[in-house]
């Protein structure tokens, strides 16, 4: 087995992280975007999705299980996000870095409940049978290259995603509403748009995404108490490359995050690659300080 | 006037400008005041024990560290969530100079023994000598902050974008430092620490020594910030955390203000490392990642972001809650923590010296003190 | 006044004239909508212009490609006959332009009076800002301002707590006080009474002369007051330039604005 | 006025300091004697060093129930270390010189452990250390009860070979005691002409394993030897199966995973992979099946009894049995008569602490079963002597004589 089956493995290796990023950053950037506010406790909602995907497995076990879970996720964590919008995030809005800091400690408290709640070592979520299998290249000159389906069906659900979120934001009534707000808060807001119940629905979609990703990084890590953490610093770094708030910038950032952890990893080990990462980021802004996708408008803060 | 932020319409800190930013007569009070403090803080080693003298030294580093952050958060609206590393550099920094100091010609630290390295890294060599640990100290945590501040506000990245950026900063920060552990300690870090220029740091006229270094570097820091809040940079910042733009089209560049707020920062940050990690006796990555970076910030959103003196009250309080709630109620701490995080930072954001401006300034304050007095007779 | 930047070569400007301004042949394209289309202005030293035109004519824009917050696309903006297209911002207004913006930009958190010493300071470079003491030639500006602008009895309180049309005051003072030698004005009148839109006008007319003022607004009465040379914008081209009154005259112009102008009253 | 908003804070600091300067230590019992339990309660490390101050606890509960040591009853005070080693040098200064107490019980990280040790040594105090670790350290002021990598790692690689496994691919989190141990696994794997595949490592709390798991796949190695922490074990292992690479097909010896960790990941997930310890929750002792008993009694009826729990456990009773034959707390006095008693029956079997203060103990290899017990499958040939410096990568390097 030569060079070029560990090259096009972490291609797709990077294709496969970069689904993982882009379902754990979406529903962040989404409200960023829209509300210039950072959900510090977006990871535990990825970590919210994972353990209602174990509760789910716990009444309908058997292959589906995991179909049934990823309903159950979102609308789970899209419930606990209109909580928090409604209570702490609505009252912030005007002060973008306080709501960083507020949502820290509600992360804080949102894992010392998991932990009370499920213990502090985690629960078993397994991907089903017809998951756990993997396609491996039988000849040619990339002999040996295996592909997970879990994998793939991670992939697939990502497309999945992103695909009914465009078409909702492009073709609905909800999306045409969320748009108006983005353009101009106060204009949408002075032709009457309710753009209080925008925001609320936008982060309560952002968190119900996340908890439906929490129930697919379940297939393929930890469901723990502080399962989130661990993700959510790359996904933060999706958001800084994206820029601010479009669905492609966040495909396109989290795809540059995937494959360049990916590449760089057949080099070095990953905690090097982590730095480099960062490294990669900085330097990216002295080009693109606007992220991936600019959004060129009059309308700058004065 | 008020120290506080009064919610989101600052207050400004300066006197009556149009008699210069130093209004004089009002600083002989509060000078007043800070020596009585810092002639009583002085005494402590005759007043606590060991121990506790220990534990208000570690704390009192802190608080120069929080001090940095009410000039980089409070005064300069830029949230740092990696003030660990320039705490961790600090502390490296003198750190290395400890375990070389400790070693005979020609030996190597253990930790790079047992890694299997065979000479010293060029990059240790220099720490040997006791002025280069000192000078790296300050210096390698305010080059690196310069840098990293100066490419990411040139390209006017800041605000949420800069929090973010900074913490994973403290991310890459701690696993680099745990990675490299041939040269840096790894998840060890560094310990066991014999003598310092020559003090055997085990001595009590070493821990009274350190005691007095530390309150004395919080002073001269809290002298010095004061000076420079009501300088015209001061001014100059706040205005900038007000209306960035505005300040650009006034003919002034806003990025090398906060660089220098930022670097002033991270230096303290550095003394602080550097000061914890004599008084701790180790220094490692448990100290600069995520979690203890932003605890530092929730030190200052506690005593107050625009309260020099606030901050080191944050830094106390926390931290001494800290060491009385965790090991009694584990799991309540950390609900606490939480809470103490979104209670103050939603309806305190000028912290508790935020509080005690307002309460001091309502009349029914007053009223209440009188019926309290009242009684009392 | 800075004499170390690089000048650009000027082809066609002459430098020895008393041309102060020359916009030439901006164009602005904000992802294919053109804001400005191949205009062109000139400035001269101490005098006063009125910019108007019906909203989305580029006014705005033209000021922010002067000022350096917008980029030209193409063309190239000449100040005091050196190119100024591509520094920035700061550099700009060291050079000596500074603008008001259509909405108060007044610094809230500041003093009436620490807004102007901002302002008035000479020196803006950071490593100068150590140091302590205040200079008293810009402490006699400050107050001389303040007294102008009528505030000066509320030198001590935060600029955030003026009303509307002090706030508009204070910052016409801030871009005095800068000592620039053009002063773009963005609605100067916005939010004020007939009484203070007179007084504005006056206080303008008074500044004219040290300074070359470029006004952008679209109350009819308040430029019969100030009584100028007007400039006529239309999607991002010049259309009409003449007095007052024979702009007043012009069918072009009244069918560009003809049943707008009360909306615009607003804008 | 400017200042006064400033300075009150400073006040209500001068009160809290007041408090807790005033909080003068509850006046102790004559007839009970203080020990320090100090684990991490809070952070990271709290998952795992929770179980083991219960396990602590236990055996200071049981014998207090039999009459104490020395006609004292024990009183247990416990703090946190909270994950961080500045946290366990700071609490263990104020246990030994502000807590009175005899003896510490505690620690888990090597790292809690170094910084520890100069907080042991300048107070002539005596910490019971209950993990197994990397080596390369002996403190007169450490009792070492955890393996040493020769009573773990070497045993696990002697099995290994005697299987006839020919090729090692060596993963680890990226700190101190993997990279130690892959040392020491490289020497002795070449030593003896075999393969080593190769070595990779992951992040502390790491969770994408892609990258290993393509370089493990390009490798084809017999076996992997996992140095592996915590939560990334389940990343791990859910990769591998995913990759198609179950522990049926790729066998994976373990050095962190217990029992406790095989119920939270799922025994079906780690069914069938290897781990090397010095205990298994199935050993099959009357002295064991007593303290599992026990433990559960207390903790719960499925609690998971894993090796470091029974170590910390151990330490308490051989601290008990070396104050009866010193007749002493002191702890220089303790220490000198740990070291030349006899073999204690415990959970864990006959052990002893050798004169380098690490304990001599027996190697079990155990191989999960479908409910997250291990079936012991191997086991050292006797106790073996604990060698903290491992004379093929550290030669010459000995423990002064204590």
């Amino acid at each position: 087995m030569g060079e070029w089956p560990l090259i096009a493995g972490q291609i797709f290796n990077g294709f496969s992280v970069a689904s993982l990023y882009v379902l754990a950053a979406l529903g962040l950037a989404l409200s960023f975007g829209l509300m210039r506010v950072i959900n510090m406790a977006h990871g535990e909602m990825l970590m919210l999705g994972g353990y209602l995907a174990y509760l789910t497995l716990q009444v309908v076990p058997g292959p589906l299980g995991i179909l049934a879970a990823m309903p159950v996720a979102f609308l789970g964590a899209a419930a606990v996000g209109a909580v928090l919008e409604a209570t702490l995030i609505k009252r912030l809005s005007a002060r973008p870095l306080d709501t960083l800091l507020a949502t820290w400690g509600v992360s804080l408290i949102l894992q010392q409940a998991a932990r009370n709640l499920f213990g502090a070592i985690g629960v078993d979520v397994r991907a089903p049978q017809w998951l756990n299998h993997a396609y491996t290249v039988p000849s040619g000159f990339l002999e040996g290259l295996t592909i997970p389906a879990t994998r793939l069906f991670i992939l697939a659900v990502a497309f999945a995603v992103m695909g009914a979120l465009s078409l909702l934001l492009a073709r609905t009534r909800i999306g045409l509403l969320v748009r108006a707000v983005n353009q101009d808060r106060g204009m949408a807001a002075a032709t009457g748009i309710n753009v209080r119940a925008v925001d609320l629905s936008v982060f309560c979609l952002g968190t119900g995404i996340a908890g439906l990703a929490g129930v697919v990084l379940a297939l393929l890590g930890p469901v723990t108490p502080n399962v989130g953490q661990s993700y959510v610093v790359p996904a933060f770094l999706v958001v800084v490359l994206g820029g601010l708030g479009s669905l492609k910038g966040t495909a396109i950032a989290s795809l540059i995050v995937g494959l360049f952890s990916a590449l760089v990893q057949i080099l070095v080990d990953v905690s090097l690659t982590q730095v480099l990462l960062l490294l990669f980021v900085i330097g990216f802004i002295q080009f693109r300080p606007q992220g991936v996708v600019a959004v060129r408008s009059r309308a700058l803060d004065a | 006037m008020d120290m506080s932020i009064h919610r989101d319409t600052p207050t400004p800190l300066t006197g009556a400008p149009l008699s210069g930013p130093m209004a004089g007569p009002r600083f002989s009070r509060p000078v007043a005041l800070s020596l009585a403090l810092v002639a009583v803080a002085a005494l402590a080693p005759w007043l606590v024990s060991a121990y506790e003298l220990n534990l208000l030294a570690r704390f009192l580093a802190m608080g120069l560290l929080a001090m940095g952050l009410v000039l980089v958060w409070g005064q300069g609206g830029v949230l740092s969530l990696g003030q660990g590393v320039f705490f961790g550099l600090g502390g490296y920094a003198i750190a290395m100079h400890m375990k070389l100091a400790a070693l005979g010609e020609g030996e190597l630290p253990d930790f790079m023994v047992w890694s299997g390295l065979d000479a010293l890294p060029w990059w240790w060599v220099p720490f040997k000598s006791p002025l280069v640990a000192i000078l790296g100290v300050m210096l390698v945590p305010g080059v690196l902050a310069a840098l990293f501040s100066w490419a990411v506000f040139r390209r006017r990245v800041g605000g949420v974008y800069f929090a973010l950026i900074t913490q994973a900063l403290a991310l890459a920060f701690a696993t680099l430092l745990v990675s490299q552990q041939p040269s840096t300690g790894g998840f060890n870090g560094l310990t066991d620490f014999q003598t310092l220029m020559g003090v055997d740091l085990g001595s009590t006229a070493a821990a009274h020594g350190l005691y007095w270094l530390t309150l004395a570097l919080v002073a001269g820091a809290f002298l010095g910030l004061r000076l420079l809040m009501n300088s015209r940079y001061g001014m100059l910042l706040r205005a900038i955390r007000d209306g960035e733009n505005r300040i650009r089209f006034l003919g002034y560049d806003p990025t090398p203000f906060k660089v220098v707020a930022f670097t002033i920062g991270a230096v303290l940050a550095g003394l602080a490392g550097a000061l914890f990690t004599l008084h701790a006796g180790v220094v490692s990555p448990a100290l600069v990642g995520v979690v203890p970076s932003i605890e530092m910030v929730i030190w200052v959103a506690v005593g107050g972001r625009n309260s020099l003196a606030g901050a080191i009250a944050g830094t106390l309080a926390v931290n001494l809650a800290k060491d009385g709630v965790s090991s009694a109620f584990p799991d309540l701490w950390l609900y606490a923590l939480g809470l103490v995080f979104v209670l103050v930072v939603t309806l305190l954001p000028g912290g508790f010296a935020g509080l005690v401006g307002d309460v001091a300034d309502t009349s029914w304050a007053k009223r209440l003190k009188s019926i309290i007095v009242g009684r009392s007779k | 006044m800075n004499a170390t930047a690089p000048a650009s070569h000027i082809g066609t400007i002459d430098p020895v004239t008393n041309l102060l301004l020359a916009v030439d042949g901006v164009t602005v394209d904000f992802d294919g909508f053109k804001a400005l289309n191949g205009f062109s202005l000139t400035l001269d030293r101490g005098t006063l212009r009125v910019l108007i035109g019906p909203n989305g004519a580029g006014k705005s824009t033209l000021c922010d490609t002067i000022i350096g917050r917008v980029r030209a696309t193409s063309g190239r903006v000449i100040f005091k006959g050196q190119d100024i297209t591509h520094l920035p911002e700061h550099e700009i207004v060291r050079r000596g332009i500074c603008r008001k913006f259509q909405t108060p930009g007044v610094l809230s958190g500041l003093s009436v009076v620490d807004n102007l010493m901002i302002a008035a300071r000479r020196d803006r470079r950071w490593w100068c800002s150590f140091r302590q003491g205040v200079d008293a030639e810009e402490k006699a500006r400050v107050a001389d301002i303040l007294e102008t602008i009528g505030l000066a009895d509320r030198a001590h309180i935060p600029a955030g707590q003026l009303a509307h049309g002090e706030k508009q005051w204070l910052e016409i003072g801030m871009v005095v006080a800068t000592r620039a030698d053009l002063l773009l004005l963005d609605e100067p009148t916005a939010g004020m009474g007939p009484a203070e839109t007179s007084q504005t006008a006056a206080l303008i007319r008074r500044l004219v002369g040290q300074h070359t003022v470029l006004v952008i607004d679209h109350d009819m009465s308040f430029l019969e007051q100030l009584d100028a040379r007007v400039t006529v914008m239309h999607q991002g081209q010049f259309l009409k330039e003449g007095s007052v009154a024979a702009i007043r005259e012009d069918a072009d112009v009244a069918a560009v604005y003809l049943g707008r102008t009360k909306e615009e009253k607003h804008g | 006025m400017v200042m006064r908003g400033m300075y009150k804070p400073v006040g209500l600091v001068a009160l809290l300091l007041a408090a807790t300067s005033l909080s003068a230590p509850v006046a102790q019992a004559a007839d009970a004697v203080k020990v320090g339990v100090l684990q991490s309660l809070t952070g990271t490390m709290a998952i795992s060093e929770v179980t083991v101050k219960n396990a602590e606890i236990l055996a200071i509960d049981e014998i207090n129930a039999g009459g104490g040591v020395l006609g004292k009853k024990i009183e247990p005070v416990v703090e946190d270390g909270a994950s961080d080693p500045a946290i366990f040098a700071q609490k263990a200064t104020k246990l030994v010189q502000d807590g009175g107490v005899v003896t510490v019980f505690g620690g888990w990280t090597s790292a809690s452990r170094k910084a520890m040790l100069p907080v042991f040594q300048k107070l002539k105090s005596l910490l019971w250390y209950p993990v197994q670790f990397e080596g390369n350290e002996c403190s007169p002021n450490i009792m070492y009860s955890g393996a040493q990598p020769n009573q773990q790692i070497l045993p696990a690689l002697q099995w290994a070979v005697e299987k006839g496994y020919k090729s090692y691919f060596l993963i680890g989190s990226d700190y101190v005691f993997p990279r130690t141990a892959n040392l020491i696994l490289k020497k002795h794997i070449e030593s003896s002409k075999l393969k080593v595949a190769g070595e990779e490592y992951v992040p502390l709390g790491g969770t994408d394993f892609s990258a290993v798991i393509a370089k493990v796949q390009a490798a084809k190695p017999d076996i992997i030897f996992s140095t592996l922490n915590g939560d990334s074990n389940v990343s791990f292992f859910k990769q591998m199966a995913a990759a198609g690479l179950p522990s049926a097909k790729l066998p994976v010896m373990s050095f962190s995973i217990g029992e406790q960790e095989a119920v939270a990941m799922g025994p079906s997930l780690v069914e069938g992979s290897f781990a090397a310890w010095n205990y298994f929750q199935s050993l099959d002792t009357p002295a064991n099946k007593k303290f599992v008993a026990a433990y559960q009694a207390k903790f719960g009826a499925g609690a998971a009894v894993t090796d470091p729990m029974v170590h910390g456990y151990v330490d308490v009773y051989a601290w008990k049995a070396a104050v009866e034959k010193a007749g002493s707390f002191d702890p220089e006095k303790v220490r000198a008569a740990a070291v030349t008693l006899d073999y204690l029956d415990t959970a864990m079997g006959k052990v002893k602490f050798a004169a380098n203060q690490s304990l001599v103990q027996t190697g079990y290899i155990g191989q999960l079963d479908p409910t997250g017990q291990f079936k012991i499958i191997w086991q050292s040939k006797g106790t073996i002597d604990p060698d903290p410096y491992d004379p093929l990568v550290f030669p010459g390097k000995k423990c002064p004589a204590s």
